[in-house]
């Protein structure tokens, strides 16, 4: 039984890749789609009531497991998203059905890339997984053919590649390190054992390992100045792409991040990671919020606060302790969902008025008043105002960073006030004053984005006490 | 391991740096894919090497690897793409070949004073051939944000990549060694012959990354 | 006993202003004319005027609301309340404690405020110089008024008129710079708050320097009976009010017996001939300013009396 | 028991502002929403009235939402009651106004879920108990107001006024947050329980002091950070406006009261110079502002800022007397500025209430278009005057209690030994001396421009009284500035509890003294007596009226008006609302505002019309604002270069990135 829930998360996707490959037809395909993701939930969700045994190559323990249920989660609602959205590009002809096929099958793979990435318990596997995924996510960036989608892709695939290297590289070294204390062989790269033992490891090689690890990794989480390829990449993809990105491959990253914090945090010889990851943090948030203000697609601005709040996320880390860990957490969960929510509204938006370009948007919340009062309110939650969630763990970032670095703080309010002033600047031109654009229905699947905003006002009012546990217990474990 | 092991391991990632610089110092693309497959052999026969000492036979498949597609089918394949796209022999560079040397000694250097921090715990072989290793990733990035055009830069990531390779198979029992070449040269081969240089090429009569570069986005 | 005894003075002092008041503006006309050697009319010319005014009809223009009919009372009510406040012959009037000096000032606000609203009620160009003048003039001649209260209550301790009287009756009041700042700015204010030159020409129905006039324009009748006798009785406070501050001799203390009362308002009754000279005097021998000169001559009342609360507040001892 | 009243209350209205989403465009729904809202609010404000009264002991209560391991502390102490009336009463009232109002209302849908929220908010807000409860209210409120200032968004105006708006809070909530910060300690010790217990004083609370200052004081409206508040409240409906400018702005000034003289240990003397000049300046700037402005919802917006101002003197005052221990004057200037604060909620209310009214029956906002409005609406002038009668400070209504008190805490001041206070206190009256007078000015125009005069368009010509409910809350507040102002002394004993709470000190006790006057200190020192004034002035207008109704005629005609003999000209020859404020402009604004005045008079026999053009600039939007937006613009632009690099140059910033970390490793050794 145990090792279901696992083969499930990992073999569910597989399976269903490999079957969307060969199955033709939109529809069949799109259900299949949803079904499967929303299989692969469901024994995601069993892990919370059964943790199986930690394995050689597989892990499951209070960090990864909200991670699974996250991404299984986003995974299910944003399949129901893409069965709408691609219903109505393969209407526009913007996709042909092999396409379609295509892009159903690389989704399942993405999602096992994900997932496998998030229960490895190997530094190794965890970046084969890692690998898979953003290799993925190239193909589908590039999925429409456009000049602009091709260059998009191109840019993150080099870059990726890059990435991919460097993260390598550190893996490498990180083994290295734990050689001559774990001893040869694969104890040497499995996280329990690594974990255990990391206080005897080489600091100055872990320090090497770490640098290496942050610029892979940190390519791929999207801190400035590693961030080129993600505007691009959200702009052009497919929606859904887009929110899964935002949602998922991001926080993926960091996580594998965060675990290499933990190896650190727990060998004294070695530099402390949480300066490094501040300055980075606080640098993208500063970048993405003074970016946000010329953006005129309204994708790729969306895009750009994702780097904004990867920025704030990474910085709560780098901060550590108990408070500020937790507000990490929280906030990464928020702003998953949110950012997802938000591009399931923009996806739906685009289609409606036909283009990207928010010089062409107007007075959407008269005429598409759900769509347009959905976005207003993911707006608002993006922008880390109450009641919704991202406040709360704002709240948490600031305030616990205050008391301690008060430099630190008053930098990281200014990045988010300017973050702030910029959203709403755009909102107002998209969501209200003179409607602007075609004014038709439009069919949408607003399911999962109100799921996801419903979510994320319920944890701004009142966070269930298991989960509370939880993050705590997590926060603890990253020191 | 006894002495005379650990000097030819050494000379051979040694030789490696040093095909490093000489990548970086050519400036025709025929030229520069040669001297890469060199550098391609040599790390072929370092691997071999490691898995003779450490007699790991499953090296030896990265070995062969290495031989066989590093050193032969992407050169080739690159010679042809450049006749087939008529790519002009010359390759731009940003910045001057002497200062990129000196540029690439400096990375060098780096690379040691870093490595050599590491206490001595670690066997001095690993420790020479991390450093060598760092210094040939280096160099290839470098020579991949200093070269214009695609080909090289595609080269310089190759040989960035050799650099990890050596650095794999150095790192004595590392496990899914084997693997991670096996998909490095994956991720080659679409770099290389994978679908961007076909869709590339049916778009634009160029890789010339500048050519990618003119549709960027938001210039609407 | 007492209670009702208090009630007759706080009502023989009422009756007194009122019928003082048009006597003490003839007064000051007849010395005017007196001084540039014309007859001038009789001392009782304003009773007279007031009579006739309330014997003859009211035209109201035709766009007066009837807020413009209520006013006159208003102000005339404010005025004479006011007035009734100050003490003239004797403290420790019965009401005196129900407004302190910053509650007469804002009395006469009020008044001020209400004809203000007349000048523009009608909906003329005159009506409207005038109420804007007024209100220019009085948004610096205020502050300036409350100032030197600040500094006279600070001096006696007490904005309570009645105590502040009292007190400087007494002798532990010597000469003091704050004393000699405030009624400087006093005088002035008053100067301003009664439309007297070299503010305002009283006597002057010339359009472009009018101010009080102007807006009264559109009255007649009754009403404006109602409104010259508020006017006078303006004046008569001011002149009042600086008597009992600063020329307080012979004012008589809440526990005077009747005969006291009566040397009480003999003192008062020559003050009021001093005062009144002095202002003819002063009208004489002064040119009109100009309007836009206005702000500058009570900006330096302000200041005086700013300058001279900042000297109490440093120390005691200015 | 009344704090689980008032939240429940508040819960009532969130669940009102959900109905109002799924109901808001029905037929009946206005109705429903704004009366169900009035009533909830009339209860609750019983319950707070009869708290305060009653001095009951403070209660808590603590939810399990919010913030986890904490959770929602809510708790009800006299300051709390009070400021909850406070609200309730203008929540009750604008809703009894708005039964009439909504009917005229375009897209009701857009405002109707949103304005019993925001009510929620405000109660919310005065109850909260901890930091996190405290501040997400705070931005509720905000962002729930904003969504009422964007109602009319097709008014590209409207549009602007709800940015400025909405950046301003954040920047506000953000100030707010960093002091809370400070406050809770790295613990994060965010229940007020344990702030208070905590007692931070010195640099921590000196600090905590200028963000609460900076936090509060941009949503109350405090110079400079005032900018956004005479663009958003004229934008919003007017019963909205009247929530914003009558009692947002008191609930900010809730916030800072608690923060700075509940949670904060002993005030430093300087704190008080920092607040008085603030206030003072405040004052000044708000009505001169005013008197600029010839429409009339946003005159009244700058009113509130000036109105603001004069609470923050007395705030101010009650700090320096608190700093060095004078408690007794501190209890009397603490009274004096939360008196102030539930006057202007009355009054500002009222004028709001009565420009709505004008709104909607003319469709103008503008004086210069209206004019003679007593004629054709005259109630809505009767108590429209009340209004400005009130807030002019005149006796015997309730602004002069409130203004005078001030000034008798003023008076006490000499006694405070620091010289920066000596030197600035007097400085101070007079700044309020002066915004008293300009205020009474600025009124005259107001009313006079407005309701008074010859009609200036068809539209004013024809408007008609507006309808009953609207009546009906106006007359409420009118009789309710009289109440306060002729029996202040209830009001003032009502206060006495908060000022013994946080303060430890009280003014005497009103109620006994003779003749129902207020005694602030001794009677021999100082005493007003509204009831007796009032009887006065009364008896003595009635005096005068029957007098002359028995000895003068009463004979009475009506005729063209006389002016001079001029023969009557349009009414535009009346005087505007720029016109009647040239002089005063000519006064201060040739400075403060760089006004100028540009008169085209074109040659002899030339028939075109001589114009007159006035000129003016906002000092503190040019001089702060502007710089700031146009610096972010220019990082914004510099850095989007960014966006159009070659990958190439992408790789480098990579490489670059990688080598400064291996440097940084490399010197670390």
């Amino acid at each position: 039984m145990t090792v279901d829930a696992l083969t499930g998360v990992l073999a569910i996707p597989a399976i269903a890749a490999a079957l969307l490959a060969v199955l033709p037809g939109y529809r069949l395909t799109a259900r299949i789609n949803i079904a499967a993701s929303g299989l692969t939930l469901i024994c995601a969700l069993s892990l919370f009531v059964r943790r199986p045994a930690t394995g050689a190559y597989l892990l499951v323990d209070d960090l990864n497991a909200t991670f699974v249920v996250l991404t299984t989660f986003v995974g299910f609602t944003t399949s129901i998203f893409s069965a709408s959205y691609i219903g109505h590009e393969l209407e526009s002809g913007r996709l042909t059905p092999p396409f379609v096929r295509f892009y159903h099958a690389m989704y399942q793979v993405l999602m096992f890339g994900m997932n496998l990435a998030l229960i490895a318990n190997n530094i190794g596997l965890m970046w084969v997984a890692i690998e898979m995924a953003t290799l993925t996510t190239v193909l589908m960036v590039g999925i429409y053919r456009t000049h602009e989608a091709l260059e998009a892709a191109w840019k993150y695939f080099i870059l990726g590649s890059v990435g991919i290297a460097l993260a390598l590289f550190g893996t490498i070294l990180v083994y290295m390190a734990a050689r001559p204390v774990v001893g040869e062989g694969l104890d040497a790269m499995v996280w329990t054992v690594l974990v255990q033992r990391a206080s005897a490891f080489d600091p100055a090689l872990l320090d090497v390992a770490f640098v290496f690890l942050l610029l892979g990794y940190g390519t791929k989480v999207g801190l400035a100045p590693l961030h080129a390829w993600l505007p691009d990449a959200h702009a052009e993809g497919p929606t859904p792409i887009s929110a899964v990105l935002s949602g998922l491959l991001l926080n993926v990253a960091l996580y594998a991040l965060l675990r290499f914090k933990m190896l650190l945090a727990v060998n004294t010889g070695a530099l402390a990671p949480g300066p490094l990851m501040v300055t980075l943090g606080l640098i993208s948030l500063v970048f993405a919020v003074f970016m946000l203000y010329r953006r005129r697609d309204i994708k790729r601005m969306f895009a750009y606060s994702s780097i904004e709040h990867m920025g704030i996320i990474t910085f709560a880390f780098g901060m550590g302790g108990p408070l500020a860990n937790f507000a990490g957490l929280l906030h990464m969960t928020m702003h998953s969902l949110t950012k997802s929510a938000i591009f399931f509204a923009v996806g739906h938006v685009a289609q409606a008025k036909g283009t990207q370009r928010i010089a062409d948007m107007g007075g959407l919340t008269e005429t598409h008043p759900m769509l347009g009062w959905s976005l207003v309110l993911g707006v608002v939650a993006i922008a880390g105002l109450p009641p919704l969630g991202i406040f709360m763990s704002e709240f948490l970032v600031v305030s616990s960073t205050f008391a301690r670095a008060p430099l630190l703080a008053l930098v990281l309010v200014f990045g988010i006030l300017v973050g702030v002033a910029a959203l709403f600047l755009r909102l107002n031109s998209i969501a209200f004053g003179q409607p602007r654009g075609p004014v038709g229905k439009t069919e949408a699947s607003y399911v999962p984005m109100f799921a996801h905003l419903a979510l994320v006002l319920g944890a701004g009012i009142y966070l269930p006490p298991a989960l509370v546990a939880w993050f705590q217990n997590v926060a603890g474990l990253l020191g | 391991m006894s002495r005379i092991d650990f000097d030819i391991a050494h000379l051979l990632a040694g030789t490696l740096v040093l095909i490093s610089f000489l990548e970086l110092y050519q400036d025709r693309l025929y030229a520069l894919l040669n001297v890469y497959a060199a550098h391609a052999f040599v790390l072929a026969a370092s691997v071999a090497w490691q898995a003779f000492v450490q007699d790991a036979p499953h090296l030896y498949v990265t070995a062969v690897i290495a031989l066989l597609f590093k050193a032969i089918a992407i050169p080739v394949t690159l010679h042809r793409i450049i006749a087939k796209l008529g790519i002009h022999r010359e390759i731009e560079k940003v910045v001057g070949v002497g200062s990129t040397m000196l540029a690439g000694i400096g990375l060098v250097a780096l690379s040691m004073v870093v490595m050599l921090r590491v206490t001595h715990g670690a066997d001095p072989l690993a420790r020479e051939d991390l450093a060598f290793a760092l210094s040939v990733v280096l160099l290839g990035l470098l020579m991949m944000v200093t070269r214009r055009n695609a080909v090289s830069q595609v080269v310089g990531f190759m040989s960035l990549e050799n650099g990890l390779v050596l650095a794999a198979t150095g790192a004595k029992g590392m496990p899914l060694v084997v693997e991670i070449s096996v998909a490095f040269s994956i991720l080659i081969a679409f770099i290389v012959i994978g679908i961007f240089l076909f869709r590339i090429r049916e778009r634009f009569d160029t890789v010339d990354v500048q050519a990618l570069d003119r549709y960027r986005g938001e210039r609407r | 006993m007492v209670l009702i005894r208090d009630l007759a003075i706080q009502g023989a002092q009422m009756l007194l202003v009122l019928a003082l008041a048009p006597l003490f503006t003839g007064f000051v006309r007849k010395v005017k004319a007196r001084l540039v050697r014309r007859q001038g009319p009789p001392l009782i010319q304003p009773y007279l005027d007031l009579v006739r005014l309330a014997r003859k009809e009211v035209v109201l223009a035709d766009s007066a609301s009837w807020l413009f009919r209520v006013i006159p009372y208003l102000v005339f009510a404010a005025t004479w309340v006011a007035a009734s406040l100050i003490p003239t012959f004797r403290t420790g009037l019965l009401f005196s404690w129900s407004a302190d000096l910053i509650a007469i000032i804002a009395l006469l606000g009020s008044g001020r405020f209400f004809l203000a609203l007349a000048g523009l009620d009608v909906g003329t160009s005159f009506g409207g110089i005038g109420s804007s003048r007024e209100v220019m003039i009085a948004s610096l001649a205020e502050p300036a008024m409350l100032m030197v209260v600040f500094t006279l209550a600070l001096i006696a301790g007490s904005t309570q008129l009645s105590t502040v009287a009292e007190f400087m009756a007494s002798p532990q009041v010597g000469l003091r710079v704050s004393l000699g700042l405030g009624l400087l700015g006093l005088i002035m204010v008053a100067i301003a708050e009664n439309g007297r030159i070299p503010i305002d020409n009283p006597a002057t129905h010339l359009e472009l320097t009018m101010v009080h006039e102007a807006m009264v324009l559109e009255y007649s009748g009754r009403h404006l009976a109602l409104i010259e006798l508020s006017s006078s009785l303006k004046l008569l406070l001011y002149v009042s009010l600086l008597a009992c501050l600063f020329m307080p001799w012979g004012i008589e203390t809440a526990n005077a017996a009747v005969p006291a009362l009566a040397i009480g308002i003999g003192a008062y009754v020559a003050k009021l001939a001093v005062g009144g000279f002095l202002l003819a005097l002063f009208e004489t021998s002064i040119a009109k300013m100009r309007v836009f000169r206005v702000p500058e001559f009570l900006g330096a009342a302000l200041m005086l009396g700013l300058l001279a609360t900042l000297l109490r507040f440093v120390s005691g001892s200015f | 028991m009344t704090l689980t009243l008032a939240l429940a209350g508040a819960a009532f209205q969130l669940a009102l502002g959900v109905c109002a989403v799924i109901i808001g465009r029905a037929a009946a729904a206005s109705r429903l929403i704004y009366g169900a809202s009035m009533v909830v609010s009339a209860i609750s404000l019983v319950a707070a009235v009869t708290h305060l009264l009653g001095a009951a002991a403070s209660e808590s209560l603590t939810l399990p939402v919010g913030l986890p391991w904490l959770g929602a502390h809510f708790r009800l102490d006299a300051l709390s009651a009070f400021f909850l009336a406070v609200v309730d009463l203008g929540a009750a009232s604008a809703s009894l106004f708005a039964l009439g109002y909504g009917e005229h209302e375009k897209t009701p849908e857009r405002v109707l879920p949103f304005y019993p929220a925001f009510v929620a908010g405000m109660t919310l807000v005065v109850l909260a108990d901890d930091a996190f409860t405290f501040l997400v209210s705070w931005e509720f409120m905000s962002l729930t107001s904003w969504a009422l200032v964007m109602a009319h968004h097709r008014v590209p105006d409207n549009v602007r006024a709800g940015y400025v708006y909405l950046v301003m809070a954040s920047f506000g909530t953000l100030a707010l947050l960093l002091a809370f910060g400070l406050l809770a300690g790295p613990d994060g010790f965010y229940a007020f329980g344990q702030m208070r217990a905590a007692h931070p004083a010195g640099m921590i609370g000196a600090l905590a002091m200028i963000l609460a200052l900076i936090g509060a004081g941009s949503k109350a409206g405090i110079v400079p950070l005032h900018a956004w508040l005479p663009l958003a409240h004229p934008a919003a409906p007017s019963h909205v406006s009247t929530l914003m400018s009558g009692v947002m702005t008191k609930v900010a000034v809730y916030g800072f009261v608690r923060i700075v003289f509940d949670l904060t240990g002993g005030p430093a003397w300087w704190w008080s110079i920092v607040v008085l000049a603030l206030g003072g300046i405040t004052a000044v700037m708000g009505v001169l502002y005013a008197l600029m402005q010839h429409d009339l919802k946003r005159l009244l917006a700058y009113h509130t800022v000036e109105n603001i101002g004069i609470i923050f003197i007395g705030l101010g005052l009650a700090l320096a007397f608190k700093s060095y221990g004078m408690l007794f004057a501190a209890a009397l200037a603490l009274t004096a500025a939360l008196l102030h604060v539930f006057n202007h909620s009355l009054f500002k209310s009222l004028l709001f209430f009565g420009a709505g009214a004008v709104l909607t029956s003319t469709g103008e906002r503008d004086m210069e278009h209206l004019g003679g409005l007593i004629h054709r609406m005259p109630q809505t002038a009767f108590v429209f005057l009340v209004g400005c009668a009130a807030i002019s400070a005149l006796p015997p209504l309730n602004g002069f209690v409130s203004e005078w008190l001030t000034f008798q805490a003023i008076l006490l001041s000499p006694q405070l030994p620091s010289w920066g206070l000596k030197l600035l206190v007097p400085a101070v009256g007079a700044l309020l001396a002066l915004s008293a007078a300009l205020a009474a000015a600025c009124f005259v125009k107001a009313y006079g421009v407005t309701f008074l005069g010859r009609p200036r368009t068809r539209t004013a010509e024809t408007a008609a009284e507006t309808d009953g409910f609207s009546l009906a809350a106006m007359f409420i507040l009118a009789a309710l500035c009289l109440v306060a102002g002729i029996l202040p002394g209830i009001f003032i004993d009502a206060l006495a509890p908060i000022s013994t709470a946080l303060l430890g000190e009280r003014m005497p006790v009103q109620i006994g003294s003779q003749w129902l006057s207020i005694v602030p200190i001794a009677a021999s020192r100082s005493s007003y007596d509204g009831l007796l004034v009032f009887a006065f002035i009364a008896m003595s207008g009635m005096f005068a009226a029957f007098a002359v109704h028995r000895l003068a005629s009463d004979k009475l005609r009506r005729a063209p008006a006389w002016d001079c003999g001029y023969p009557d000209a349009s009414p535009a020859t009346q005087y505007t609302a720029t016109s009647f404020a040239q002089p005063i402009r000519r006064v201060f604004g040739t400075v403060l505002f760089h006004a100028r005045e540009q008169v085209e008079m074109p040659p002899p026999g030339d028939g075109r019309p001589a114009r007159l053009t006035v000129e003016m600039s906002d000092p503190i939007w040019d001089w702060l604002y502007a710089p700031i937006a146009a610096a972010i613009g220019i990082a914004a632009d510099r850095l989007n270069r960014l966006q159009f690099l070659t990958i190439r140059q992408f790789l480098t910033l990579v490489f670059c990135a990688l080598v400064i970390l291996l440097l940084v490793l490399a010197v670390w050794s």
